[in-house]
């Protein structure tokens, strides 16, 4: 699929969620660089918030940030404010999308980046929450990318860090987060979203060439398919081409030769 | 969480205090002298911006015990202190070394054995907690943490508004012993002064008792007057002032220089292959085979902080 | 107090509102207009400092009626209101002219006859339920307002911490219609920045449902980006840009002039004379005579504000 | 007495009792100008704090501010914020000294700023509290300037704008006022404290010619008297002069002749 790596296909299926004249709230890494490409062709308007204090920033094409607390993700910013501040205007309403990874995500789309295994006895010891369980609880509409592996894709995560639709009905209501909502997953297999009422993961869309049979091999739980799922439209040559642009830098050559014909 | 003072202790001790309008100037080694084994500390900055880096190597040089470090986000600086044994919890939201370096090894070495504890709250968490000790409340009520493991983990608890009967997050104020920050300027009062964004630095001083600032520059008095509104602690919030020119690196200081990630590189390629040993090893190294910060920085050389100035002004150019 | 909307209905408004970043640059007459009888309008400066008046002047001109005006400390503006029907109720800590003035008396007028409400807070009290509403929470602790008869006039609540079960006020959130401030500079997105001290404009335009800014220049969106630190509110909490150079006379705008006393001066002067009809006459005379605030400030002349800049000079040198 | 009006007389009496190498916040008006004259005499390192977002301002003599929150006030200030900031710093505890006016006092030391009358049926309304009630509420002590006269030395003020001792004992604290305390009043006739215990306004000094039976004749309720009462040292020509030149600018003819010898 011209020639896109996973990577690339989760971005730019990400990327096309976002519409203009929006804030997303973009965590550093693939949701930056998805909403930078957004920003770059279907949403000039987007403003994009990182929490490091930074509004309105513009990134420099090759020197994207590691952080989202630096130097290279402040370029160009409207307005540099404190940590703090930044999850105080998502806490007031005034951030339309939150775009968060996982490292595992559970059917009620629960983020656990804090323990793999138990807290008493870790396997694994993740960094921890960041700004996600903010992120997740205060945006107004939250998308998820991360890629599909079983591994990451379970039906209970170990550890809640950020909260989905929790055990999934109104738990999420009950449990006093009375803001945002999980509006998609995006991987490099399929688009998810959350079944009403039930709130379980929902089978909406498949990358081109990726069958229902694949995605449900792939995730540690059971989907629920909608009746209609479409095959989604594979990224475009100008897509890619502005996306390596961005992580990679200007081409050496022109951008559409980094497309097979 | 563990309870530390509580607000009215931590009032207390600031209505007690002096707030000597005098010279404040001191070296590294005797501003650090104002921490104790088993203080907790809140380190300025967040994640490779604006630590107060050459006051933290002077705290590892003087090999103090058992401290409480709170943070932001904590990057590798940490991992010195959990293999020195100068650390043995960590308060936070997220603690690595940053993203493309993936999991922090020594970190995860000492949670997962148990040796330290890990501490863990949202960003926001963090936020309002020193946000409360600043304000001299108890606590902030907000919006997130509810739900999740990590308000299990905490302890956290709930308020009910008394006006409209929701219940919110009830974020209780973290209150350190001393607060360390690097700042842009500062005057020998301890008046100083930030450019861009000030992470969570506001805060953590204004909870802390004892706030110690390095600088890059410290200024006159009339240098600070001349723009007042630049001003992010004024001086009857500082105890101590440390110039300490390129005192966060090798992490970034905005505007002035970005963060030297050749540096961390070769710190984390080491630890992947040594562990704990290399982390031990990077302190005997740059920290304790230096008499000082500024010794440290003459032995990463004059180009490497060249390079990291120049990074700095290909992007403050517009 | 009164119960305007809850904190979850200026949530739900904002999450429903767009967020364009188009030209937002009205007259002042059309910025007003999205102003409707009986809105909450907070008023923003703080005394004769940075108060919106070319917007004030407007609503006045347009006979806005029963508005609801909430200041921190609030002018001889507010009498105006008074007196020519514009508002009927007033939420602040403090009312009159200025030390010098002592009482006012159209304000007293109005309240003591019962004809118009003043709803009393202190002034930290009026700062945390701005704060409150801008942080999207219906309340914040505090430690004052207790044990006085304005918190039993104002029906304040206590709350308990459920950590340290010290009681503590709570201060409602205060979430207003309309939010009216006045910047240094803004672009046409609205990107507002201003300098010196900030007063409680950002809180009060960050818990407002609709936001106008007038600015004393309209800036290119470099222009903002060139110092990013200095912005005080970002394009997407404001809907409206008045371009309105000497926009806060005869008030102050730090830095650039200062208060024009001799006019409010002689505004006292006649008040003490002929009472109501005195302000009513200040209305029509340097309001209703006038197409817009420039044809206001022409008949000021400028002499007047050529004085006014020459006091902010002086001030500024240092 | 050396020529000082009741105004000078009170200024320089509560002037004196600034330490130095301490923070004021300062009211506009008589409490501003005091402590500015005691930072040009025994306290060079006070610094003065604003409500208008001013921490340190120097003054520029003969401009001196109207209010607290205008330019004149900020003059030579080391930091200027905002005004919520300025009192969450004396909330939580860095402010040594809150300095007043009151149109009104009791026995508690209350203040009424508020009304004359009763609220439903005001005779006055007064401006209201402005930033009084949170520094009589946060500061760690507190120094009440004020002209003696029986009308504002009430037994009960009429409205608590800014609470005292409330109903005297240890009525403050139990109302959940956790903080600070009144240290003194002063006037144009004396200066008082208040009694340990009952808390009742104690008379402690006298100015020069004044007698206990002149302030208690000056005083709405009967004022507890203090075993030592001390006469107070009338203003020296340096101070009389420092306060002048800081009220009217430098005078025209040299400082030592507005004095009589």
């Amino acid at each position: 699929m011209s020639g896109a790596t996973a990577e690339e296909v989760m971005a730019v299926t990400a990327s096309r969620l976002l519409a203009d004249h929006k804030v997303v709230f973009a965590g550093v890494g693939m949701p930056l660089l998805a909403s930078a490409l957004a920003s770059r062709r279907q949403a000039p308007n987007l403003t994009i918030v990182l929490e490091g204090g930074i509004i309105g920033t513009r990134l420099l094409p090759g020197h994207l940030p590691i952080s989202t607390n630096e130097m290279r993700a402040a370029y160009g910013a409207q307005m540099l404010t404190d940590i703090t501040d930044i999850f105080l205007f998502a806490q007031r309403g005034y951030f339309d999308y939150g775009f968060l990874g996982a490292a595992q995500v559970d059917q009620y789309g629960n983020i656990n980046t804090s323990v793999i295994g138990t807290v008493e006895h870790p396997r694994v010891r993740l960094p921890g929450s960041g700004g996600a369980n903010d992120i997740i609880s205060l945006c107004n509409e939250i998308f998820i990318v991360t890629q599909h592996e079983p591994r990451r894709f379970v039906p209970r995560v170990d550890f809640i860090t950020s909260p989905g639709y929790l055990s999934g009905g109104d738990s999420r209501e009950r449990a006093g987060l009375l803001f945002g909502r999980i509006g998609a997953v995006i991987t490099d297999l399929a688009l998810m979203d959350f079944e009403p009422g039930t709130r379980r993961m929902r089978l909406r869309g498949l990358q081109p060439g990726v069958t229902v049979a694949q995605v449900q091999d792939q995730t540690g739980f059971e989907l629920v398919v909608a009746d209609e799922v479409d095959e989604l439209a594979p990224p475009s040559a100008a897509e890619l081409s502005i996306y390596r642009t961005l992580r990679d830098g200007p081409p050496a050559v022109p951008p559409a030769a980094v497309v097979p014909a | 969480m563990r309870d530390g003072v509580t607000f009215r202790e931590a009032r207390a001790y600031l209505e007690g205090a002096d707030r000597p309008v005098t010279d404040k100037r001191m070296t590294a080694a005797g501003a650090m002298s104002l921490v104790h084994d088993g203080d907790h500390i809140a380190v300025g900055g967040t994640l490779y911006s604006r630590t107060p880096m050459a006051l933290l190597f002077e705290l590892l040089r003087q090999r103090r015990r058992q401290l409480t470090l709170s943070r932001p986000l904590a990057c590798y600086e940490t991992e010195l202190f959990l293999a020195t044994g100068g650390a043995d919890r960590i308060v936070s939201s997220w603690v690595g070394i940053g993203l493309q370096w993936g999991l922090a090894p020594i970190f995860r070495h000492y949670v997962e054995t148990g040796a330290a504890e890990y501490e863990e709250w949202s960003h926001l968490a963090m936020g309002l907690r020193y946000k409360a000790g600043a304000m001299g409340v108890p606590f902030l009520p907000g919006l997130s943490m509810l739900g999740s493991d990590i308000a299990r983990m905490t302890g956290l608890k709930t308020v009910t508004c008394p006006y409209t009967g929701e219940r919110l997050a009830a974020l209780p104020a973290l209150l350190p012993d001393v607060a360390l920050v690097h700042a842009h300027r500062a005057d020998m009062f301890g008046n100083a002064q930030v450019d861009g964004y000030r992470h969570m630095d506001v805060d953590m001083a204004r909870a802390a008792r004892t706030v110690v600032v390095s600088a890059e520059r410290v200024v006159t008095p009339e240098e600070i007057r001349a723009q007042p509104w630049a001003t992010m602690l004024p001086h009857f919030a500082v105890d101590a002032v440390v110039e300490a020119p390129h005192g966060a690196y090798p992490h970034e200081c905005y505007g002035l220089y970005e963060a030297d990630v050749d540096h961390f590189d070769a710190y984390v390629r080491s630890i992947q292959e040594h562990g704990v040993d290399a982390a031990r090893r990077y302190v005997e190294q740059h920290v304790d085979a230096h008499a000082d910060f500024s010794s440290f920085l003459d032995s990463v050389g004059g180009g490497r902080l060249a390079a990291c100035a120049a990074g700095a002004e290909r992007l403050m150019a517009r």
